[in-house]
């Protein structure tokens, strides 16, 4: 018996865990994008996923036009500050090439699905809907009565992907995940997941991690592969590594507007690299130099130590 | 119903529209604790609400970020420069359910596509949600900011009856008044909108379950004109005074100090 | 306008916020529990206050001894390691001196009634209860029909005191707590509760919390009163500061099991001494030798700062 | 049914009951990943398991720790020692919710006052909730375990009619017997009492929904002893083994390793 080494190659991951037809979840709110990841779906050709994230970004719109998705359960549909996602917009608006089926969410609402899953819930309660038309049109959206007397209260329903995958600064050889800065969805939605993968700037001692047990958002037991993937979540960021790769964002909105560009840049970025170093390579010097950080360190804690 | 002019001619500065509207908006910040900021235009606003007329502001982002203290300007509600330096990052249960859900946001700094006469918005669609003419951003967090937070701050980019309707195509998040209509035991908590600001005016809506009234208008705009560009017949207020202009302050932060590469100022 | 500093003395921030017939919070898993804030609030004599506590320890005993509580909210009735609480057993046994109100819940329940209120929520869903004797006698315990078609799901109503008071390894002047191990029901019963007053070892500048805000439990908007206490969790412990005094845990079973010592105590030991920094004097060489811990610093993290 | 005597004389060595108890419950560990462990003797099993059967088994607490490597033997489940170097420390929300009921820990280790025919557990009260003859110290987690554990163990320190009875004075953490009874859509996720060992022997329940059955007689002890000993007519397995005794390295792993100061062991 031996304690499970879960570090993984990100192909080989994905081939294992993500199939089609799958839901699949790819959290990060903003920060630390599973980029990395979606390119690899992309890649591997899966096809009719159910694509779950509060906001879509980028890599909804790459993923959408490389046809590897037939739903999108979504709370956002632009991109941050970059505007439109117009991939997705052609989709919905003109059905272009085909319809994208969609299922709506305030922000709130997406993550108290991943929150009934994660704790073996039917449905998690929210504040959010009465008087609005989105549980008129999503009919997911329900009521249950107030046992003690009050208003009737907005439920959404258990969100379970078959399988997700998110990015951290660093994780142990077991799976134990630590992050900081925005911490998303992430460990709601790892728990809520049948399966998780789990991309990493850094695989670190274990040492390093129990230093710190309060930093780890995931233990290990929920995790099924964590993948060693420096760049990961570029051209989002990963706080205290590198930036956001605000041109990048800002060069979308003309590539998504022309389906042509945009599939040439599928074919050059995802299709035309092996894998995430060959694209931070093909990044050249853009890479990190544009997007690097200066450090700002956290003061240590002191865990103590029971003395003899 | 007087126009009632205040502003000083020679505060005047050629501002556009994009530092008129901030300027009129952080100045409704004045007296506020914590407010739900989006990004754009209320990044500017509470950045130079900030440096204005209320320092010690407290910058809540639906990221989890409590009490920012960005030392560049934000190009998101997500971004690094927002959790470097902050007082807290939160789980998104403590931000939406703690914070937020439980009552402890003061102001939500809202964008629409569309704002009826009660302070519903629209963020979903034009047209038909099926198969929209245009597909907008969606709910993001407004639907979970309007009934929780204290009052909402709208900012429009376009007065016209289109972005002010009688009918919203779709209500992404509702006013009390919708609300209490879906069902008379499901009153929220918060007064809903608040304040909304145009580029040819301020509508407020002093009443949790009343409609909104033309409070405000801009230099060189008239009351006429703004009820002309409204979708519905909008109420006036007894007084409407005139926005004062930004002062050469404002405008010198925002350029200077704020916005140094243009990224939102137009 | 100025940032409101909120630090306080104990004896104040108790005299404000703490009155006759409240519900009273006094929260801590274990670890950090807040047994200063406790001896303030029976020196300073309150009466018929409700006390809801996950673990009431002897603090509860102490309390209850004390007669300032009336009835008790909790989910376990004992003290971790050292066994029985001997003045709740009388109480509740012989109702001698006079009964005690007890409202029962599992620990998860405790939990979601903080998490309920801290929401905003009437109530919060759980998977505890079916078939346990628990609902039947405490009519709190409800269920709700699941509108997806499940099995009826058991709800706990939202529990929201009129004050709490909670104990954190540190704090900047503005009420931002940091805390670190054990974290409890420290965050939920903070926004559960309409006044929070936090405790602290320490009160540090500004910049130290800055440097983590991801340890930041405890935002200052939701805190009323932070007060430096040293030692504030005597005899229980605080991660890194100081260790359980187990043997101080011992001696209180023979203690308690005799009134008229358990008031002798209450007497020297709280009656006895006008705050925390006397009781630690008075403890003497016992404090801090007994608890000290050595040192196991955490590896800082890097937040990152953008480059000009 | 017949008595299979497994344990080899030369094995054997003087144990108390709380170290034969130990041992044996450590052995039921072999091949589990994750147990949710209580204070006490469970302490003490799982820290055995781990030097024995199971070095890898993940140690679960309600106070929040996952993957505990502690220095020393803990003093209680909020322990600092189990907080210091372990993989993790999470949110009560995070473990109840997360780790717990979402069904991620295989096996519960509880005690018990008392435990019924179908593994429903008392630990509130003896005699009347509301006067109680004695008040023991209630759920904890244990009602929050029972549901949403893969199995529970039961280690209980008496064998009698009072520990086993015909009827609970209170059921604490219900069998999924009892869950059942009371809403036949209401099935719990996890099995419930699978093992419970005591002075006497260990009882077994491999169906669901079925009732204990003994399966092992400790050294020296007879079927019918336990029978006798027990408040309802206990069934028995069709071969009932005789628990093999502790070796010696057990015994020496528990004195000289895991419980120096003799905290647990008596």
């Amino acid at each position: 018996m031996v304690k499970p080494v879960k570090t993984r190659g990100l192909a080989d991951a994905i081939a294992e865990y993500v199939e089609d037809g799958m839901t699949v979840a790819l959290e990060g709110f903003g920060h630390l994008i599973p980029f990395a990841a979606g390119h690899e779906i992309i890649r591997q050709g899966r096809r009719d996923l159910t694509l779950c994230r509060m906001t879509p970004d980028l890599i909804a719109d790459q993923m959408i036009a490389a046809g590897t998705v037939r739903k999108l359960v979504a709370s956002f549909f632009a991109s941050g500050s970059a505007g439109s996602l117009h991939e997705v917009r052609r989709r919905i608006e003109r059905h272009d090439p085909e319809p994208l089926e969609v299922e709506e969410y305030s922000h709130y609402g997406m993550f108290c699905r991943y929150q009934a899953a994660a704790s073996g819930l039917p449905f998690f309660p929210l504040r959010s809907y009465a008087g609005s038309d989105l549980p008129e049109l999503n009919p997911q959206i329900r009521k249950v009565e107030d046992p003690y007397g009050g208003a009737p209260v907005h439920v959404v329903p258990a969100l379970a992907p078959d399988v997700t995958v998110v990015h951290a600064q660093r994780a142990d050889r077991y799976g134990n995940v630590q992050m900081w800065g925005i911490v998303g969805a992430q460990q709601e939605v790892v728990y809520a997941a049948r399966r998780a993968i789990v991309t990493v700037e850094e695989i670190v001692d274990e040492e390093v991690v129990r230093s710190d047990p309060n930093r780890t958002v995931i233990p290990a037991h929920a995790v099924d592969a964590v993948v060693h993937c420096p760049g990961g979540a570029h051209p989002s960021y990963v706080q205290g590594c590198y930036d956001r790769d605000n041109a990048f964002y800002r060069d979308w909105t003309p590539i998504s507007k022309e389906p042509a560009r945009l599939h040439a840049w599928l074919a050059e970025w995802v299709y035309g690299v092996p894998d995430r170093a060959a694209y931070l390579a093909k990044l050249g010097d853009h890479w990190p130099a544009a997007v690097a950080v200066g450090e700002r360190l956290s003061q240590p804690v002191d865990y103590g130590r029971r003395l003899a | 119903m007087t126009v009632i002019p205040t502003s000083e001619p020679d505060d005047s500065v050629a501002v556009s529209s994009t530092e008129f509207l901030a300027a009129v908006a952080a100045r409704e910040l004045a007296g506020k604790g914590r407010v739900f900021a989006g990004v754009g235009l209320p990044t500017l606003a509470v950045d130079l609400a900030k440096r204005t007329v209320n320092p010690f502001l407290e910058l809540v982002y639906e990221s989890g970020v409590c009490g920012a203290h960005p030392e560049g300007m934000a190009e998101g509600i997500a971004d690094s420069v927002l959790v470097s330096g902050a007082d807290a990052v939160v789980s998104m249960q403590a931000l939406f359910g703690y914070v937020l859900q439980r009552g402890n946001v003061d102001v939500g700094f809202l964008g629409a596509a569309q704002v009826d006469r009660h302070g519903s918005l629209n963020t979903s669609v034009i047209g038909d949600w099926h198969k929209p003419k245009v597909r907008l951003p969606g709910s993001g967090g407004a639907a979970d900011i309007m009934p929780n937070a204290g009052e909402c701050i709208v900012v429009l980019r376009r007065h016209d009856p289109g972005a002010l309707p009688a009918q919203l195509d779709f209500c992404t998040s509702p006013s009390p008044v919708r609300a209490r209509a879906s069902d008379p035991r499901a009153v929220p908590p918060g007064h809903g909108v608040a304040t909304v600001i145009t580029p040819l005016g301020v509508l407020r809506r002093p009443d949790k379950f009343g409609e909104l009234e033309l409070a405000q208008v801009h230099p060189g705009v008239s009351v006429q004109q703004v009820r002309e560009n409204t979708g519905w017949d909008l109420a006036v207020a007894h007084e409407v005074t005139e926005t004062p202009r930004p002062t050469r302050e404002d405008v010198r932060l925002l350029r200077e100090e704020i916005d140094t590469v243009r990224l939102y100022l137009r």
